[in-house]
């Protein structure tokens, strides 16, 4: 094994500093341990059999966890340690927006009165969440230059499934809900997958030669078979789409709907306007553009914004102003796709989303923007003819290499990934959009500094002399992390998924 | 523009070494048409102390510090504040997605440890990274028991949660599938009598609720055997997870060795998430190993790494929409990772004494208030049939007095079934945990007594 | 230089893992960058000169930091991960009491009613404040055995002056404050430096064969000329001064009178009451009992507890509890040795050991001492041959050994203590006290479960395997940590204690 | 018992491997005269649902979200969620005294910052890693001048916090010092002419603060001429340390190059602290590089480890307690490293402009409220010299409403002076800073207006 290496001359950012092991918590589990004390029942205890039938009672969890706070506040504490973190550094994830989590978005989502409140408190004792609510799609509105939201939809998955189906319905109610949803080869999954639950048929078109949309093929691919083009806007490449205009006539002309893929709006904010472009529905993620946190994986959200022809079609219920100022629900939308999930979403994280924008007001946001474009453009630059760059198209948010230049010397894009690991970077999106052989999809968003673009750019450089002059120094990355390489193979093959005591 | 870390010299120079002027040319790409010509008209940008102003008036306009009575499938429980410390280390909650395990060991194993409380609560063999919430899980269940069998229909008790059941709606309207409702007898539970009139070998799913949407817990081995004996699978969705603190679980086979539940699909905000309005909270599938490609959803796997090492790994993605994309098991990507983190947490906290006895606790002082209501002659109890912490009530003349008698003591009552069941007009379902103070049911109960 | 060691056979509690660099606050400023935005001022701003004369205004502060949220919660969210913290393990720093710190403490005691109120507030507006204080000075009364308490003191020192002080203003008040005060030579270097500063002089005596203080010597340093004895019990060897009762005769028979240093109380709880054997006045750290964060060094608190002969003499002001129930502060207090900080203390904390002894209820409390004495006591067990133990007495809540067995290879305490980070410890407390050459002063507290123990006891074993078979190895430790063994003569000789820009 | 991370039969376990049975044994050398034969007699433990309830019902006895003019040492101001989140990170909080450093190296580098950024706020070249407060500071920099000059004898001005100066006196009353006060001019700053008779070759130090008690400016350069001219030394406090982000640091020599203020010792609150009743705050110390082995307290150094990379260390440590024992600089021990951290922080996040700008909102809201009394004719606005966010007014007739009339409005006035000056009874201490709302001085000013 290659000895790990300390941070030294070319490794400027990181060095390796002890990290504690920790087994998993049934591991450290011992008969009669405690980690809470509940307070008196106050009442006379029932006995469970006396209420329940002694069959649908259940015996002792087995194996589960008995530990005091002390361990659990170890255990996780130190698993904590393992991860990497926004605030640690810069996580250039391409497609995902990885922006620094204001802290005092954390402060107000957690007051007593938000975090406490019960998704059917009669409206007059909730008015404070409704008001939420109703500047939030107000923000939206004007932030998309759509007509109406909703913020029922859990993430953007969901808000895919959402306004697909809301295409559908509207469609229906046309007459044809039509058969096919056109997507892109470069979308993200998450567009087919969601077409196909919205019970369309997915026809991939293929990009041009310059990344995008190309425009004849589109045109022969829209039938009257076609309910809509499932765009992601600017696109996976980074890109944006300048046809769009044409685009949506081409749709429209043929009475299909144009759907757009919001999760790059961070590259557009107060730049321009998906509605003034003619999208008829997008969604947003307000874990990407409006820096709520990605929690490991979640929760997110991702609303829905339409053009006023599909808001009768919006998931029930919607929120109203009454003149007196009150906010109520609407649930009276006989035309609705119906409910997505239940309550009204991710409030937790509307909450959040609110405080961004509002901390950030106009100018702000269109900074955020400018800066997050300006990032990825200045990376480019840097690092363009080092690595490939397969689509010379300018680029707004993000921006994607290939591994290409350093495939003769048998380096891949994963290896360069697990590479910058050891140069105290998260990695980038890899081998995403799938129309770029060995993609490395790098977002640095507007929260890094000059300083952290210039390490990154200089780890990707050394990284680049490294593939040349040590190529297998990079193939057996990452050399400093607590584990190496993991077996993905084997964990596939062999699941095993969940903890088992040891056979004695 | 306190989040943006550059300085405007900072941005000419970078701008210069790209040959450019000014930040706007970097659109300059963009079609003159449609970039936006004028300021988004948004609210000027907050300071600090203005921000914390707005948001605290907000929160205050919210009925804060009152004892509720609401359940119905959001429960208020205590939450010790070990989880809120824990899961707010930035390791955690600025993390993405552990596609990088390397760098991701804290939350892959965590979720790892989630898999693995969630297949001992619920008796079964593997359980997902988590779902958004207890509705889609149920959905996705559906969805998944669709693809088992085969079949295009469901039976689903009308003791579901509505809310649950809408969004299966959502979700399958627009396919060729039908989905009927089973009705619940006097005693709150699933007819069983409609179940085998409506079981068909068309059905792909028999679809409860147990604790079931009026608080009662459901006859799972019988409707087992009803469904399992048309080839059904039997789906069993838990809104009120602490339940199965106590309950068996419904993924466990019958003292006879019959397969009961075939997937248990629920929400898991109970175990340790404040309630938040209804969201963020946790959605949870558990099934059989048998099952396991057919669900929806991330899994983490354990694995070594290139010297032995143990270490966990995202797994099984061929499942999933990032490789499979318009073939995947759903179309989930992000989900509610830090919910079940919190989960983990709390699990591992209250341990297995500390559950069963929250659990009791429950049961107790439901059971208190149903006793207590049962002694006020103007007031009904419906339902009798065993209960875990809800219960429905109906008063005689519920104009005697208003809510706002409740409000004016700071309390609220139950949930008004007449929203989804016409039917039961004027009944209440009624909720009651370890955090309801004995005096505010005793309040309750002698307002409901005398007006 | 020796490879640094990853995770093995022998080093089972932690492993090597990418630590990221950081510089200087003051090297990531660049002008024109801010990290906060003020809300508008509501009123005309006033020019600073025009209420000040010009001479008594500053200039902008040159070289002050200029930097962003992002860089901030980047700056110091990186610092924090380069410490070693109780919640990763164990922290065996002996006379230091590293327990756990309950998050529940640090909760409430960050309630705004608390943490916003002014120490001038009129008592009727703050009867919560005044009532958390008399119940703690009624908790540590109970605790200890003592007729009053004052928290005022800051820290433990501050309390040891208090006492000294008020044993000066008793003695006066009796005519004659002496000379002297008699410290044994294994206390703790605040002892003889509070004396000090109390005006008296210090005569240290020398500890018996045993370690704890020789009764006869001390006989005869008793003379009328001494003001008090100041005595830790435990002492810092961990013993028990068994002689307790015999020592306060003798000095309580010339007149002088027993200061009890109780920073060791975690031995005690419930189990015996300094204040029942007839000490005088004594002080607690309610940072190393009562469970309140050190914060990386402070804030303490350290109350001090006297018999009624002392009371008069206590800081003021006292609270008084009314008879209609109410809380005062009682000020008038004619022979108080008058104020030692300003305001009530260090309130917060004092709030944080309140909510500890609450959580824990008497029998917790004698838990608490039982398992800190169980651990100490099973870590001398195991380890007791393979590092000398210089004195055979019976341990309570520490153990003190020496590097004498070490010393044969040419490894010293350091040595040991240094390679104890690799093996993902704390060390313990190195050369104190100060009549054990080369001590290592190890305790453990109640916080430590039997598997971390067991960690600890292997990676000793170990380590003095190696002394033996690699002394090299450990007297070049740490090698797993971002940086190795600092230059502190260096640092001494050469002080750099400031940053300054570096000159172009 | 939920701290306690063993299981009873762990214990037992441990026990018997040292051949013992019960936990009793363990103290079985004490002698059993002294043992405690009772349980002690404490509250039951609580559990943790009832301690939030018993310190929210505590916090909730103290007026909470009130607007105070309270100032006098402690001052009201805005602090970003920023330092909370940062300073709330285990690894900060939980950590002890960096005597390691290889594992501390966090603390020691913030430390470091800390102590650089009181250099530049001051003026000096050293600063301490903190003492207790503002008082204790003061109070260990005159006997530092006692070290220094070898003098014993202080005069200090009556406008020091009349607390710091009776920490002053239980520090010195039992020594050989002589404290003597100096009055106060009509304009509120120390009279010279008084310095000027009482100044003596035994005086080891003239200590003012600026701004002083009452909020006014001294005449910090004519302070310091007189007093060098009589080898004493000045010592400035600051007690809004605020303040610094404007005035002239007392550090920095005159135009003329003389020097002013020999220690700047004073209270860091307001840098980034919550008021918490007064404690924990954070006192500070800075001097000049000749007397650094004067000082007291803990100092981190710049050093570089075995590879030659920047570190830091406590260093200086022959000046403290644990080496050089009763010969020691002073008894301190812990400090308050964690305030030290906030201040950092929050020095970080104000930065150079956000500091100055903080300090321009303190005084223009300050004199704003000045301008507002000013027309009140039953109200006297007293000592008039430059001031930056306190003053002094008299009602001229205060029985005219009492405080519970404020109270009613959620108000509460400023600091009454009698307390501690007789002389100027009926004279009360205003505060406003940047975080009093003009609504409030307005309805403050309108309530002395109308009664
Ligand atoms: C372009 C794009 N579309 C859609 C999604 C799906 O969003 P979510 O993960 O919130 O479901 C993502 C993010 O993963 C994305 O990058
Ligand atoms: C035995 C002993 N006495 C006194 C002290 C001084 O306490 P503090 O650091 O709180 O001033 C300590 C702690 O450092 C100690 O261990």
């Amino acid at each position: 094994m290659t000895p790990p290496l300390m941070s030294n001359e070319k490794i400027r950012k990181a060095t390796t500093h002890v990290s504690q092991n920790e087994g998993v918590i049934f591991e450290k589990s011992m008969p009669g341990k405690r980690g809470v004390a509940l307070p008196p029942c106050e009442v006379p205890e029932v006995a469970p059999d006396a209420v329940f039938d002694p069959g649908s009672l259940r015996k002792a969890i087995e194996d589960f966890p008995e530990v005091s706070e002390v361990d659990v506040v170890r255990h996780f504490t130190r698993l904590s340690t393992w991860n990497y973190a926004i605030d640690l550094g810069m996580y250039p994830l391409g497609s995902c927006t990885m922006k620094y989590n204001p802290k005092i978005n954390e402060y107000v989502a957690r007051y007593e009165g938000f975090a406490q409140s019960h998704p059917y408190l009669p409206e007059e004792l909730c008015q404070g969440n409704l008001k939420i609510q109703y500047m939030l799609e107000e923000c939206l509105k004007e932030v998309t230059g759509m007509d109406a939201v909703s913020l029922q939809p859990a993430a953007g998955a969901q808000g895919e499934l959402t306004g697909i189906l809301m295409i559908r319905a509207y469609l229906h109610s046309q007459g044809n809900a039509r058969k096919k949803i056109l997507i892109p080869d470069s979308a993200h999954g998450t567009n087919p997958s969601s077409a196909a639950i919205a019970g369309y048929q997915v026809e991939n078109i293929k990009s041009g030669e310059r990344g995008c949309v190309d425009i004849a093929a589109l045109r022969n691919a829209v039938t009257e078979d076609v309910a809509a083009l499932m765009l992601t806007n600017p696109n996976t490449l980074g890109v944006y789409e300048s046809d769009l205009l044409a685009i949506v006539d081409i749709l429209h002309s043929k009475g299909g709907l144009v759907y757009m893929d919001g999760a790059n709006m961070n590259a557009l904010l107060g730049v321009t306007r998906p509605g003034d472009s003619g999208v008829d529905v997008m969604h947003l993620n307000l874990h990407k553009t409006f820096s709520t946190p990605h929690g490991g994986g979640g929760p997110g959200a991702g609303p829905v914004a339409a053009k006023s022809h599909l808001e009768p079609f919006l998931p029930y219920p919607l929120i109203i102003k009454e003149g007196d100022g009150k906010y109520s629900y609407d649930f009276k939308r006989p035309q609705s796709v119906g409910r997505v999930r239940s309550f009204y979403g991710n409030f937790g994280m509307l909450v959040r989303a609110l405080a961004y924008i509002l901390t950030n007001g106009p100018d702000g946001l269109k900074k955020t923007s400018e800066d997050a474009v300006l990032n990825a453009n200045y990376i480019r630059s840097q690092l363009k003819g080092i690595y490939d760059l397969p689509f010379d198209q300018p680029s707004l948010h993000e921006v994607v290499f290939s591994d290409k230049l350093q495939n003769k010397y048998g380096v891949t894009t994963m290896d360069i990934a697990k590479r910058l690991m050891d140069y105290g970077f998260h990695p980038p999106t890899v081998y995403f959009p799938l129309i770029v052989h060995g993609a490395l999809m790098i977002e640095p968003t507007e929260s890094e500094s000059l300083g952290e673009l210039d390490l990154f750019i200089q780890a990707m450089k050394s990284i680049a002399e490294e593939c040349a002059s040590d190529p297998d120094l990079v193939k057996k990355a990452p050399h400093n992390t607590r584990v190496g390489r993991l077996d993905e193979v084997m964990a596939a093959r062999n699941p095993v998924l969940r903890w088992k005591p040891k056979k004695p | 523009m306190r989040y943006l870390p550059k300085s405007d010299a900072e941005r000419q120079h970078m701008l210069q070494t790209m040959g450019l002027e000014a930040a706007d040319q970097l659109f300059s790409h963009l079609p003159a048409a449609i970039r936006l010509k004028r300021s988004l008209n948004l609210p000027a940008a907050l300071s600090e102390p203005a921000l914390l102003e707005f948001f605290k008036s907000c929160a205050a306009e919210n009925a804060t510090g009152w004892v509720s009575f609401l359940g119905a499938g959001m429960y208020h429980h205590f939450i010790p504040v070990v989880v809120d410390h824990l899961i707010s280390r930035t390791e955690f909650y600025s993390a993405y997605t552990p596609y990088q395990p390397e760098v991701s060991q804290g939350t892959l194993q965590a979720i790892f440890e989630f898999q693995s409380l969630m297949c001992q609560l619920t008796g079964m063999d593997v359980a997902n990274a988590s779902m958004y919430d207890g509705a889609t899980a149920m959905t996705e269940s559906a969805l998944m028991a669709q693809r088992i069998t085969g079949r295009n229909d469901f039976l689903v008790a009308e003791t579901v949660h509505p809310e649950y059941r809408q969004v299966l709606l959502t979700y399958t309207k627009h396919l060729n599938t039908k989905v009927r409702t089973l009705a619940f007898a006097e005693n709150g539970q699933v007819d069983l009598d409609d179940l085998k009139k409506k079981l068909s070998d068309k059905i792909a799913a028999v679809i409860v609720q147990s604790p079931n949407f009026f608080g009662n817990v459901e006859p799972l081995n019988e409707l087992a055997q009803l469904a399992h004996e048309k080839g059904a699978l039997l789906i069993v969705t838990v809104a009120e997870s602490l339940s199965l603190g106590l309950l068996r679980p419904p993924g466990q086979t019958t003292e006879e060795g019959q397969p009961v539940a075939d997937i248990v699909a629920g929400e898991g905000q109970s175990l340790g998430i404040p309630i938040s309005y209804g969201g963020p909270v946790l959605g949870f599938i558990a099934t059989r190993d048998k099952y396991v490609r057919q669900m929806p959803g991330r899994l983490v796997g354990q694995t070594v790494d290139t010297g032995g090492r143990r270490g966990y790994v995202l797994t099984l993605a061929t499942r999933e929409q990032h490789i499979r994309r318009e073939k995947a098991t759903s179309n989930i990507c992000t989900n509610q990772a830090l919910c079940a983190l919190m989960c983990t947490i709390y699990l591992s906290l209250l341990g297995k004494q500390g559950l069963r006895e929250v659990a009791i606790q429950n049961v107790s002082k439901a059971h208190y208030a149903i006793g207590r209501f049962k002694t006020v002659e103007t007031v009904e109890v419906l339902f009798e049939s065993p209960r875990f912490n809800e219960f429905v009530i109906r008063p005689k003349d519920r104009r005697k007095f208003s809510d706002r008698k409740l409000w004016k003591h700071q309390l609220v009552g139950g949930f008004s079934l007449k929203r989804f069941y016409p039917r039961l007009k004027n009944a209440e379902l009624m909720c009651v945990t370890e955090k309801t103070p004995k005096a505010s049911i005793d309040a309750l109960v002698d307002l409901y007594q005398n007006g």
